[in-house]
């Protein structure tokens, strides 16, 4: 019996079981405690690439202060980031840059497009140095219209993307 | 009465004003017609507001002339008018002065026309040193090869950017 | 000396703060109040009233599909486009009612001026964000329902600061 | 033996090349920006030797969006929400100054109130755009208090505007022919006691940040542009005035109704970074007289707006106006050949005329200092890209 036990496949698979039923048993207490922790620190990214970022500054201001969600503008380098904002409009000569910013971040990262041009291009339909949305170059977690949206519509957008980190499985 | 008073100080005020803009503009178009003869055409005359037009061989030296004898030391925007109808581009330069007090409100339009299928003109850098970006930003947008400027090179559009200038009218937009 | 005074002085104005009220107001809980219901738009007078520039709302009983709202958007963003709706009504002969994309609408709130007929005004609503495109595209029938909005805090001016209070 | 001494006189050449080549290496190539803490929008090239600063190229166009050509595809109306764009937080001003343009091409004055209200908001946009760039300038030195306390206080005035107009900044509310509507009910009471209010904390700034020891040695000496420079460069607005000339367009070329208003130009003659930075503060200063002189002045009733076409036809010819904004003068040349739509606009900006200072200053100073030049010029990107 005990000899069957120390046969090393058999151990291996006993140690691989047990591993399995732990695993399974932690895995969603586990994620929802990596979840919290990933909803009170999203680090947004010091990228402007519009005027948006005005509004971005209000966001930050002592009025609404984004810090009481855990958003708080990373002045460090974008290692440690998780969240980019595109704040407005992105040129020709800006997609690059945000391309480049984007896959510098480390994983899980997330996206907000943040005012009109971000979604769709907005006013600048027929500019011929205005992407049409950023969707083309990266994933776009959460839409926040408006043209710069107000504050309020972009504290309601981290409220539903913090909901969307919820959710999420963790790998 | 004291209203009154006023009101006629206010009205005469303004009336003052304005004779004395008239007056310098009047001058200012009187001494540089004098001095160039028929170089120079007098396109419009409003108040504060005059705009000469100027061949091209003649922009550097009547430039020259108003800043040396006018006061004229800073150029708020150079910038370009496209014609193709006429088939040229229209060169403006809006001319201000912050050393003299009189013309503080005012602003010259010096304006030439060059051809437009190869459109070059004299750069007016040496002259006024305000005008290196907008120079610049005017070659980038319309064309127009500036002899003389130390960069005629890619300046706000991207740097792939291989379209016609965009300020062309014949530059199509999408949809439009 | 003067260095010394200077820092003194900062310090001392800094630390005052930590007396007066804050002046951040909690958002999801509180809303700020606003001047009425939202822009507004008189067409026989020609002027506009005062009100913030929101989500627009739609009176379905007074549109007569006549595009001007369309027109004046085309040049701006083309946010809003004209389409089908299946109700009747005797002065919307052909039954088209703008419908208005969120993802392109810059709340200049020209559309509303263009409006002859008082059938488009702007509300206090704001909170449109969401997870997809599709989901910003408001049509005809959910552009008539009236927002519940309830704000109530503004600012107030004490001897304590400014703050938000009711 | 000659061998011998042609090879050393080789070796000499050759070290000395290596030298010339070592030296040369001393350069090095630096980029700010796009993204960077405190560049924004914007990037430039800059070479340092050592800690000091000895080439530098700008490359601004991260936000050119093409306004002048998308102009003249719209019509006079459908232009001021595109124009207000590149700035938004001083969009009364940048819609002022192609409302004047406009009117003067049509040829029509706007009624007595209407010219009181839109002078008021463009105070108030001038106000909350200055509070802003001072906002970024207290975090560019590290000022952390500096960036709260003006983005705070902002919000008073961006709550009048959005009393006044609807929208927080984008307010779309100077149009040709005035305003787009009347001041709401209250609305004065409000505006004086948020403007009083505003006044008293100026005088904190000025013992927190302008009277700090520390900001003092970080700025006064720094990037000096003498009168003659700026003459030179053409530069405007806070940047010229800080420099000795008293220039503002309100005082020089009234419109509207400040040939009514009394108020001081304010500049000053020391040429360094924080005269530049303590002119806005100035200037802030006479904006709060400005209002409550317009609320004081302001007729109880009248039109606000003479009301126009959609599709107003303008009459062939062109036109210069410009008005004082939060950066300087802001002029648009709007050329008109009969049509409802421009044939050409032309944006003389303030940012694109203060660019020019930045090579100017930033060359033969230290890198350290270049937070506190750059930012002192009154530079908002957007704008100067349009």
């Amino acid at each position: 019996m005990i000899k069957d036990l120390v046969n090393p496949t058999n151990f291996n698979l006993l140690v691989s079981n047990i591993g399995d039923v732990l695993v399974k048993a932690l895995d969603a207490p586990l994620g929802y405690v990596i979840n919290w922790g990933r909803v009170w620190s999203l680090w947004p990214v010091h990228l402007e690439t519009a005027c948006c970022s005005v509004e971005f500054g209000a966001v930050s201001s002592p009025r609404y202060d984004a810090e009481r969600f855990g958003i708080l503008e990373a002045f460090g380098s974008l290692r440690q980031c998780d969240l980019i904002v595109v704040q407005g409009t992105v040129t020709r000569k800006m997609a690059p840059r945000l391309r480049m910013v984007y896959d510098q971040m480390p994983e899980p990262k997330y996206v907000i497009a943040m005012g009109a041009c971000a979604i769709t291009g907005g006013l600048y339909l027929d500019s011929y140095n205005v992407l049409p949305g950023i969707d083309s170059i990266v994933p776009v977690d959460v839409y926040v219209p408006g043209c710069p949206p107000r504050p309020e519509t972009l504290i309601q957008g981290t409220m539903l993307l913090q909901e969307k980190i919820k959710r999420s499985k963790v790998k | 009465m004291e209203k009154t008073n006023t009101e006629n100080n206010q009205t005469n005020l303004i009336e003052v004003k304005e004779e004395k803009s008239n007056l310098l503009s009047s001058s200012l178009i009187n001494s540089i017609t004098t001095n160039f003869g028929d170089q120079v055409k007098l396109v419009y005359k409003k108040e504060n507001r005059s705009k000469i037009m100027v061949s091209p061989e003649n922009l550097v030296e009547t430039a020259l002339y108003l800043r040396n004898n006018h006061g004229f030391d800073h150029a708020e925007s150079a910038s370009g008018t496209d014609y193709p109808a006429d088939n040229q581009i229209e060169i403006n330069y809006h001319l201000g002065s912050y050393s003299n007090t009189d013309y503080y409100p005012y602003i010259l339009v010096l304006s030439t026309r060059v051809d437009r299928t190869d459109p070059k003109s004299n750069s007016l850098i040496n002259i006024f040193p305000s005008v290196e970006y907008h120079e610049r930003e005017t070659y980038e947008m319309l064309g127009v090869f500036f002899l003389g400027h130390p960069r005629n090179e890619r300046f706000i559009l991207p740097e792939d950017w291989a379209d016609m200038p965009p300020l062309r009218k014949d530059f199509r937009i999408k949809g439009r | 000396m003067n260095t010394a005074t200077g820092f003194i002085k900062a310090l001392e104005s800094g630390t005052k703060h930590i007396v007066l009220k804050r002046f951040t107001f909690r958002y999801p809980q509180e809303k700020l109040k606003f001047v009425g219901d939202g822009y507004q738009f008189d067409p026989k007078k020609g002027v506009g009233i005062a009100g913030t520039r929101g989500r627009h709302i739609l009176f379905h009983d007074k549109c007569t599909g006549c595009q001007l709202c369309a027109i004046a958007c085309e040049g701006i963003a083309e946010a809003i486009t004209m389409v089908k709706v299946d109700e009747q009504w005797k002065q919307n002969k052909k039954s088209i009612m703008p419908q208005i994309d969120y993802g392109k609408c810059v709340f200049c709130g020209l559309c509303v001026d263009a409006c002859p007929f008082y059938a488009l005004y702007m509300t206090n609503d704001y909170e449109l964000s969401s997870f997809t495109k599709s989901h910003l595209i408001y049509t005809p029938a959910q552009l008539a329902v009236k927002p519940k909005y309830d704000g109530e805090v503004e600012i107030k001016i004490g001897s304590r600061g400014a703050y938000h209070g009711r | 033996m000659s061998s011998l001494e042609e090879k050393i006189d080789e070796a000499k050449k050759l070290s000395l090349q290596i030298t010339k080549e070592t030296e040369d290496d001393r350069l090095m190539t630096l980029s700010v920006g796009p993204q960077h803490p405190g560049s924004g929008h914007f990037r430039f090239t800059i070479k340092v030797d050592g800690d000091y600063i000895v080439f530098v190229d700008p490359d601004p166009g991260y936000v050119h969006r093409g306004h002048e050509k998308m102009c003249e595809y719209r019509n006079h109306f459908q232009n001021i929400p595109h124009l207000e764009r590149p700035v938004i937080h001083d969009s009364c001003n940048i819609t002022y100054a192609y409302s004047l343009a406009v009117e003067d091409l049509v040829g029509i004055t706007v009624p007595r109130r209407g010219q009181f209200i839109r002078a008021l908001a463009s105070e108030l946009s001038r106000l909350s755009y200055t509070l802003y760039w001072l906002a970024i300038y207290g975090i560019f030195l590290g000022h952390s208090t500096m960036f709260m306390w003006p983005a705070g206080d902002r919000e008073l005035l961006i709550d009048l505007l959005e009393r006044l107009s609807g929208a927080r900044v984008t307010n779309a509310f100077n149009i040709p022919g005035g305003v787009r509507n009347d001041i709401p009910y209250n609305f004065k009471e409000k505006c004086l006691a948020q403007v009083n209010y505003f006044e008293t904390r100026l005088k904190e700034y000025e013992d927190i940040f302008y009277n700090n020891p520390l900001l003092r040695q970080r700025t006064e000496g720094v990037g000096i542009l003498t009168k003659e420079d700026a003459i030179k460069l053409g530069v405007t607005g806070s940047v010229l005035r800080a420099s000795g000339v008293p220039f503002d367009v309100r005082k020089v070329e009234p419109y509207d109704v400040y040939d009514e208003i009394e108020f001081n130009v304010q500049y000053m003659k020391t040429c360094d970074s924080f005269a530049r930075a303590y002119v806005p503060v100035l200037d802030m200063r006479e904006s709060c007289h400005i209002i409550r002189q317009l609320l004081d002045k302001m007729p109880d009733s009248g039109d606000v707006r003479e009301k126009l076409q959609f599709n107003i036809k303008s009459s062939p010819g062109e036109t210069y106006k410009r008005v004082e904004s939060g950066r300087g003068a802001l002029g648009y040349h709007v050329v008109s050949d009969g049509t409802p739509r421009p044939y050409r606009v032309k944006a003389s900006v303030g940012s694109f005329r203060n660019l020019l200072a930045l090579p100017f200053l930033l060359t033969g100073s230290k890198l350290g200092d270049m937070p506190a030049i750059y930012w002192s010029l009154n530079y908002w990107p957007v704008e100067a890209d349009r």
